[in-house]
């Protein structure tokens, strides 16, 4: 239990962030229109691609002879930037048909 | 110096994500938020290749792999993006879903290896050395970056018909059972022997992918936009796993926006049909009334229309309503539609659109697929509006819908889309369907429409009906 | 221009709080009805009353023989008190009255 | 441990600051809302009064001291708060505000003092031995909160008539030269000599006193509630301040979150008056045409009606909007409005208020007015719906109200209210202005709804005259 308080503590900041974070995301979703769900999610999917930041820490720190983790890493990479790249690309295709409707 | 440039390229990276998302919340900004957000991404990406310094103070290497990956990464992404028809967008979503699922956990995975190498020698279990944070946020981030991955992949099966629903009694049970297993392995692997550690952290991945299936695979097909929202999350809290490991704040912002946002997204949709998540996760939806109902249980006689008479009728109406439903996508009928549409205008024929905003198979499908054919704007209604509008109507036309219009969702409380508001089409005067048969449409279920005096079934294939009809009409 | 490149990692988390925190209050705030602006302001005016903290930690800090910290510090505790106290207070009783209207 | 209880608590603060400012922007939830950052702040308040710890782990003294400090502005805050009237909420909110200012301004002092005695005999300037940054904090909690208490005050006094506006030419100059001389100030006490730190500091203080005060004196008095919300979003920064010296979250969090709300709601509250921020803080709105404009240049004639021919008129009328201003609130008429509005309903005249945003002198100053006399909420109309209603209007009633009326705003662009929305009461059959001269309203302008050949004027003290009113319909 003290070990508990104590990180709450040794992580505040870290702590706060992380709420702070949570109350931004569902105020700046509130009330979306529902025509706006699908490229909502989309974009959505394409920031979480910042997972690929972990994988290029991964691969870049991994010792060149350590060849489960080059491999592990690369497929790391590959499919993080697949997640960015294509998230947003297919997020932009989605929002230009909407925006025609103007 | 240099790390002081990578802390503000991430500061503008978290800043970027959350105007990005609040812009794509607001139909006139949402195509810039979109460029902002990709903007940061890359910003905070080449920020990480080139100033990221290790703890003693090396920077990274590996640069031909790490280019090499982008490089790949980047192409095939864009290729797919760009090639995907429309309709098959929520496929494409669900699949870079699972690709991100899948980085974290690959992240965790080489992660927990380095640990592992470093410690297996000198010690007889993880929890005499590795602080259990650490190991909590990478065990956390391996498994739920796994479900993440398993499930986004079904999802992506279900949508394009590759997967079909699964279900069996106890289902949830089995479920609940094997979530309580991977925590268990989870444990285990922290606090047995180092001689075995790395074989429960392997059964802990396989169980998390085994666990994204099951959990997905009950879930009836129309669900999909919910359970990809759901995932969308899950991916997020998984990316912020791996911003606590790195102490990284752009993927811990990045991660918890999207985890808390794609929260609320998916409590938003299952509102926007009416449901609970609960409902949607274990209701089991759309699999149960594909099994009860079917075109076996036909309620009374429908009565068909010939190309010619209904082509007479929308000629001399003063105002057609057309329903645009799933049928239409499938039929890439949006083209000859808006024709028609331009056809019966000509003739000084008032054409709306009554768009609801589940049709299709993705929220705001209609709206997409209308647009592509450059429908105008102003001739969409929204259901309320529509509604208004139905009782001065002649003629609805409804184009391959078939549960948006199905009144069993106002009337008969023992029906499974109960309480969804629908387009109340009966008010109009006549009411032309076209599909290609009588089956139900995707909650499987009967509609009592069809049935109706007021209803006349115009089969066939949207777009070659739309097309007879066309060639009719020209003719009268 | 190093020493303030600096600055910012050693504060990395404190500027994030406090660039979610304006995030946060802009979003808060959103499209409030013209109505609701007095309560709101007051309401508002009770939260930053938080400054009493700083006020009890001067206070409490203060030796006991620095005449000039104590009444500094007492002056601080009681006007930021009435800050908080009376900004609720005032805060609570204009939205009674909204209250009434349903 | 101690510590972490108070972490834990300062969380607590932090979320419950952020949840009831949200619930604050909800009119249902407002008061739930106000009452549970009242409960975060209580909790912040004893968890550091019994839990914070010093450096070097003690815990803080002087309790005699806090507690009486505690009692003595809780009593006094309180009786305050009950006793004051309505009308004058916004004079309180910004006296309360004022407090918070100094509250800021004399921690930082108190904190200068310590800095100072610790430093003045070993170096010969703060440079050499206090940080910048620690420094900067001090001196900048002590100059927004300077400005903030002294603003505060002047607007305080503004509101209740005790300061008259004052204006000179090159006025905005004079105060960027004061603004400027203070940043040089606040520099000569970092870099100066130890013996005259002290007087420099002082001098700082000082200087933004008199800045506050010459900030706020040119604001028209109509333009206070904005000037108080931007005051108030001084002291949130203040406090924000004090967050960052003591490394202390509840008050950073709390401080920045009302400082960019307070932002925010100042330009909300600009734009509901159709006028930019720095219009309200430059132009001198107020002022200048209480000067030029005045009951000297009256445009023409205007008739009078005697009691009796107005309460024939509305007993007779089918509709009646009541149009309540400023001029109502003075007269604290509302109750006998209320009963004037029975009567006429008993009569079967339907009566209905039509309710401008910025009527009286702070938003939502109408609606808690006749919320205080028990009228009816679906009675009140906003701006829009009542401008669409005017038309089948047979009576307006305008109650001390006067410029939210003025047809000027639309049709003369050299008006200084012009662009602001109106009630367009011209658009009802008769209209009856009730106040108690010619005289113009705070804008200082001339209306010509009164010279209309519609209006007829009916003198005297709001109250007043509706008691007569209601004694003559009685009598009908
Ligand atoms: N939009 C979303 O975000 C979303 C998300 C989750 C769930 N859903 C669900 O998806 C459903 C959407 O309703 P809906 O009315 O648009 O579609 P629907 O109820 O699925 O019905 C589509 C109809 O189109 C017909 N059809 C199929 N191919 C056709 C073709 N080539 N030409 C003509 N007709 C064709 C089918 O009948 P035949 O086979 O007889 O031709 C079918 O009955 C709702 O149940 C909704 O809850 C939507
Ligand atoms: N509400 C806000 O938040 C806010 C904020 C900033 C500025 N303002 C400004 O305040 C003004 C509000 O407009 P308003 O139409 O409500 O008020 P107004 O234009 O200030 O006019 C009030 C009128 O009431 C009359 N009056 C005063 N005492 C009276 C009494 N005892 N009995 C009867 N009549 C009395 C006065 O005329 P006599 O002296 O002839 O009786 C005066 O012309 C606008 O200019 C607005 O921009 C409002």
């Amino acid at each position: 239990m003290e070990n508990i308080l104590k990180l709450v503590t040794e992580n505040q900041q870290m702590i706060y962030i992380v709420i702070l974070m949570v109350f931004l995301g569902i105020e700046v979703i509130g009330r979306v229109p529902s025509v706006l769900h699908t490229p909502l999610m989309s974009g959505a999917n394409a920031i979480h691609g910042v997972v690929i930041i972990g994988a290029i820490i991964v691969m870049g720190k991994a010792s060149t002879d350590n060849y489960l983790a080059l491999v592990l890493g690369f497929l790391a990479v590959v499919l993080g930037t697949l997640n960015v790249v294509g998230g947003f690309v297919v997020t932009d295709r989605m929002l230009e048909m909407f925006k025609k409707k103007k | 110096m240099q790390l002081d440039i990578l802390t503000i390229a991430y500061i503008i990276g978290s800043v970027t994500f959350i105007l990005g998302l609040k812009m794509l919340s607001n139909p006139l900004a949402a195509r810039k938020g979109n460029l902002i957000a990709a903007g940061g991404m890359t910003i905070a990406i080449f920020a990480t290749i080139f100033l990221y310094q290790t703890e003693d103070g090396q920077g990274l290497h590996n640069y031909a792999w790490i280019f090499s990956g982008l490089i790949i990464g980047s192409i095939i992404g864009t290729l797919a993006a760009k090639k995907v028809k429309m309709t098959a967008m929520p496929e494409m979503v669900s699949m870079f879903n699972g690709m991100g699922g899948a980085c974290a956990a690959l992240i965790s995975a080489v992660e927990f290896d380095h640990v592992y190498r470093e410690f297996r020698l000198d010690s007889n279990s993880f929890a005499a050395v590795v602080p259990f944070g650490h190991y909590f946020t990478i065990s956390a981030g391996a498994i739920i970056g796994g479900v993440s991955f398993a499930g986004s992949m079904i999802a992506w099966g279900k949508l394009n018909g590759r997967v079909k629903d699964f279900t069996f009694n106890g289902q949830h049970i089995v479920n609940l059972l094997v979530f309580g297993f991977i925590v268990v392995v989870a444990g285990l692997t922290y606090w047995s022997n180092t001689s075995v550690t790395n074989i429960w952290f392997l059964i802990t991945i396989l169980t998390a992918l085994v666990y994204g299936v099951m959990f997905v695979l009950p879930i009836g097909g129309a669900d999909m936009p919910v359970v990809i929202s759901l995932l969308n999350s899950f991916t997020g809290v998984a990316a912020a796993c791996g911003g606590f490991l790195y102490n990284n704040k752009v993927m811990l912002t990045g991660g918890i926006l999207v985890g808390a946002a794609g929260t609320l997204l998916t409590i938003l949709m299952c509102k926007a049909m009416n449901r609970s998540l609960m409902n949607v996760l274990v209701g089991s939806f759309g699999t149960k009334h594909t099994a009860s109902g079917g075109p076996a249980k036909q309620a009374g006689n429908h009565k068909e229309i010939t190309v010619t008479d209904a082509a007479m009728l929308m000629s001399y109406a003063k105002k057609v309503f057309i329903v645009p439903g799933y049928g239409l996508a499938v039929a890439q009928a949006q083209h000859t539609c808006h024709e028609l549409e331009k056809l019966l205008e000509e003739k000084g024929v008032e054409v709306k659109y009554a768009i609801h905003p589940v049709a299709g198979r993705m929220p705001g499908h209609m709206n997409v697929l209308l647009a592509e054919a450059d429908v105008s704007y102003d001739k969409l209604l929204e259901m309320e509006n529509a509604n208004d509008e139905f009782k001065s109507t002649d003629v609805v036309l409804i184009l391959g819908a078939n549960d948006v219009v199905n009144p069993a969702a106002k009337n008969d409380p023992s029906s499974p889309i109960y309480g969804m508001p629908i387009l109340e089409v009966e008010q109009a005067k006549t009411v032309i369907v076209n599909k290609r048969s009588m089956k139900p449409g995707y909650a499987g279920i009967e509609n009592d429409l069809f049935y109706q005096p007021k209803t006349s079934m115009l089969f066939g294939d949207a777009k070659a009906a739309l097309q007879k009809l066309i060639a009719e009409i020209k003719n009268v």
